[in-house]
């Protein structure tokens, strides 16, 4: 077994790393954090990382020609350097965006952008194929896209079982896909996507393919030179990052030849009353006095993740999946939703018991200290094709246990009683 | 438990046993209200006599607060002309955004003021508002068909 | 004196609430930190509310239904409340973004989102005025705006002595005109821009009015009520608030009109697989979690100003003004860019100094510990304009005194001697 | 002075007194380059003889790295085959990106070694490298244009 080889991460020692964890819920109980698929917590050092930049280094990047502005500038671009390395991407590869909702939107806003002339140029007749079960932050910018340039949207159904049905692949994806955006990893059932199929299709027709990690790059290794795909997305907040902090990878040719996203400074290369052109990628896409605290805070929360080895967390988050699909499926009428053995599926479980309704059933939990995800997860049209009006969702992280897990199982036992 | 002040009895009883659940086949108004944050869907029926309620039904899923409220809403209102419907209406408003200051009118909200626990958890007061919305959306809409 | 009935402000024991006022510069000098304008500096305060929002409170808002979720949802939500005191605003009037380029974007793309029923749709024909005073941040996006939809872009002109040219109000704001987009100050000059001629004019032709306040909400009262502009945006960071959280501000009822920007979770009401609809301001423009630490911070840091007095605080940039015009003017071969008068004008000054190039002034500066700002200020054409092809900007904030510019005066008197 | 380093004798000479400054008014290549962060400006014209550098001449505005960078690169060019330029040039970007960690190859770089100092200085380096960006895109040109 893969994981045997690896060190096992000690979460006995993780949990004193997040300050979090020392804090009492609903009068005195232990806090079950089960909710790391909405946020995940923070280490005191990636706390740190921000605070020591705002107390000692902060300026304004790339603009003053002052010792703090130096300094600034190198934080800000030693991060970029960190979050290159931990996906094995080029530096200039490294957008800095707000978060992944917004790296998604500038490669949908940035394609509409793209006059006749461009390699990216999207109209009426071309298609954009997406998935069932896409979070809406990598649903509806295509949807607006195809609305404003009278482009069609199309996509991969979602099985009984929770996986992407493939078996009309050639189907999906025509010669006139020109973009297929889907996620690594559902955000609600867990299924980790295989992609080889898709991007060798998508690259055939030459599209180009957009994929949403979210999910992924915070809990497996994510190396962007063997995944396929073009362009990537995440945010820092659910690797144990800092909010307000998003990452977009873009091959380095793509990301010279698309048009700019959000303008204003540091972005450009002249600017006349009438008229501008553009800096090189990644500036080009980083108008603004940027989120440098924030950029700083998500290279040390990557260095972090990185010391304990994103192998040995994915295999602790496998185990942690086996259990709780094994400790959940011996609940009388709890039903998974997604993929019931843990091959290819993420520590993400999402179940509905019998009639109790999800809300009432995240209340208990959370007056037992458990803090899960209730409702529809930003996938509605998931949910929907699922025939489940909500679900309940617990997500694990490097900081979860098994008792963690017994927790849950003994919070719901309860509820069952109830309500 | 500080858990039973949400979960009172009634509101136990009213989501086990909801009245005027099942769409009637007449009505002024029919209206579709959605919970954007957690899916929860209502369909209700309104009926008018003049200024009086004279039915409101419903359909629709959702959690024990949401499915209580609009419960207890059609018992509170079926009978009762607009004006007092719109007091009542305020009142709920008010003890929802209490957060627990106070304990509500009971002669005006009758079982509705079991749903005071609502107000400590900010997240699920839509749920309760959820029938209510519905409801004055039907209303407005019923009295300007009646015009 | 307006200035004599209020407290004075004591910077002394303002300096102590900001941490970086303790390091040293170039091998041991104070810092002389005169780059406010570019960013500001953050009191212990700030950094703080981000770092206990990250211990404590950490959770996506609007989202769970457990404990922390509720309190992530309550400090977020609360500080909106502060950003819409501080503002004199509704609370539903106050979007975060995160950045006042992003907010600058939000309703240019907003615009050009708006179908032919929307109040907003431009369309050939149709004007955009700006001036030519304006950061790039109110300028590209306006040219883009432009050039997406075939409208014309027109400006006020900006005289020798650094204020607009309104002699041709009516010429320049036309039948045509659908939006006037113009700073309230100065990033260059200083110059705080009249708004009420503006203002009426452009209303009277059914445009409406965008105010660039990252250079007056950090420095002086502003009230919206009486402003009378439609939207206003700033930024966090220069009001000693973190990184990464701007403010887009608009009045309730055009907030509701305008079209979505960025796309994703939280902002919608409804979804399907092809279609999607709206929640109301200010979530609608608000797409996936946010930038929640950022909000606490800058609400920390709104009240921290709030605590010392807009006016308080205005008056005395108003005196550190006087007094630096006056050395400043005292200098051989220094040439004020902008008012030479403190009337109507912020605490930025900008000069030449002979033929000292402006990157080698500032050099020599930071070799003293004194940082200012060198370059264009992200207003090109403004500098172009004015002939120079850069200049050096010293910016004063709530921490700085006249030590500060004696300081910068010694500084620019041996840079002198020097080259 | 720290600052010593950078402004080095040499640099605030050829700043005072640049060489090969006005433009020729015959080239083979013309360019015109911009330093976007600062705004500084620079024209280069370049002539070449087969692969030999026969005349640089520029114009522009800028700081004195600016200005003594592309000086002491003309002096450096003028008569020399694009080959030895190229080595000139990496050797150049090389002391530029070494952080202080090199002086610099006297024989090779000659007076561009006094431009050391600015390797420490990160946002100098692009005004250092102005001019020699500008002769890079200029030779390319010309050598485009003798095919
Ligand atoms: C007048 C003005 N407008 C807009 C901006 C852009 O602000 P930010 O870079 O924080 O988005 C700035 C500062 O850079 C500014 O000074
Ligand atoms: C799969 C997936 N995609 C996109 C997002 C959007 O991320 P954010 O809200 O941080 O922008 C999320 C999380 O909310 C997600 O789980």
């Amino acid at each position: 077994m893969r994981s045997m080889s690896l060190p096992k991460i000690s979460t006995a020692e993780i949990i004193t790393d997040f300050p979090i964890f020392t804090r009492k819920i609903r009068d005195g109980k232990r806090l079950v954090y089960l909710d790391s698929g909405a946020t995940s917590q923070k280490p005191q050092c990636v706390i740190d990382a921000e605070s020591n930049f705002y107390r000692t280094h902060n300026a304004a990047v790339h603009r003053g020609a002052h010792q703090l502005a130096e300094e600034a500038t190198d934080a800000y671009e030693g991060a970029r350097a960190i979050v290159a390395r931990f996906l094995r991407a080029e530096i200039d590869e490294i957008v800095f965006t707000k978060s992944a909702t917004e790296s998604l939107n500038l490669v949908a806003y940035a394609i509409g952008n793209a006059d006749s002339a461009n390699r990216f140029h999207i109209k009426a007749g071309d298609e954009i194929v997406v998935t069932e079960m896409e979070h809406h932050a990598n649903l509806i910018p295509w949807q607006q896209l195809a609305s404003r340039t009278g482009a069609t949207l199309t996509w991969f159904e979602v099985t009984a079982e929770g996986r992407l049905d493939l078996s009309q692949l050639d189907r999906v994806i025509t010669e006139r896909t020109k973009i297929v955006a889907l996620t690594h990893q559902s955000n609600v059932l867990g299924t980790i996507n295989p992609l080889t199929q898709i991007t060798q299709r998508a690259h055939e027709v030459g599209a180009v393919v957009v994929l949403d990690a979210c999910q992924s790059v915070p809990h497996m290794p994510v190396d962007v030179r063997t995944l396929g795909v073009d362009f990537l997305a995440f945010s820092g907040h659910k690797a144990v990052g800092p909010t307000g902090i998003g990452i977009l990878w873009g091959k380095s040719k793509l990301l010279n030849e698309l048009p700019p996203f959000l303008t204003g400074g540091s972005m450009i290369e002249n600017v006349t009353m009438t008229n501008a052109t553009w800096a090189k990628a990644p500036k080009k896409f980083e108008a603004g006095v940027p989120n440098m605290a924030q950029a700083v805070g998500l290279g040390a929360a990557l260095n972090y993740l990185d010391n304990i080895g994103m192998s040995s967390i994915f295999d602790h988050e496998q185990e942690l999946t086996r259990y709780g699909l094994q400790v959940l499926s011996e609940i009388d009428d709890l039903k998974i939703v997604g993929p019931t053995s843990s091959a290819d599926r993420g520590g993400t479980l999402s179940f509905t018991v019998g009639d109790i309704h999800p809300h009432d059933l995240g209340q208990f939990l959370d007056a037992q200290g458990i803090a899960v995800r209730t409702g529809h997860h930003c996938a509605w049209p998931l949910t929907r094709k699922l025939g489940v009006p909500a679900t309940t969702r617990a997500s694990f992280y490097l900081y979860n246990t098994t008792e963690d897990i017994d927790a849950l199982v003994t919070g719901i036992r309860a509820a069952q009683k109830y309500f | 438990m500080q858990l039973d002040n949400l979960y009172q009895e009634v509101i136990l009883d009213h989501y086990k046993n909801p009245q005027h659940k099942g769409l009637a086949a007449h009505f002024d108004a029919q209206v579709h209200h959605i919970n954007p944050s957690c899916g929860d869907e209502i369909t209700l029926n309104l009926t008018l006599a003049g200024d009086v309620v004279t039915s409101v039904s419903w359909d629709g899923v959702g959690c024990s607060i949401s499915q209580a409220s609009v419960s207890i809403l059609t018992d509170l209102v079926i009978g009762k002309s607009l004006e007092d419907v719109e007091k009542i209406s305020q009142s709920f408003m008010e003890l929802m955004q209490s957060k627990g200051s106070i304990a509500g009118d009971e002669t005006l909200l009758e079982d509705a003021v079991a749903l005071a626990g609502v107000s400590q958890y900010p997240a699920r007061i839509k749920c309760a508002l959820l029938g209510w919305m519905a409801f004055k959306d039907a209303s407005v809409q019923a009295q300007a068909k009646g015009k």
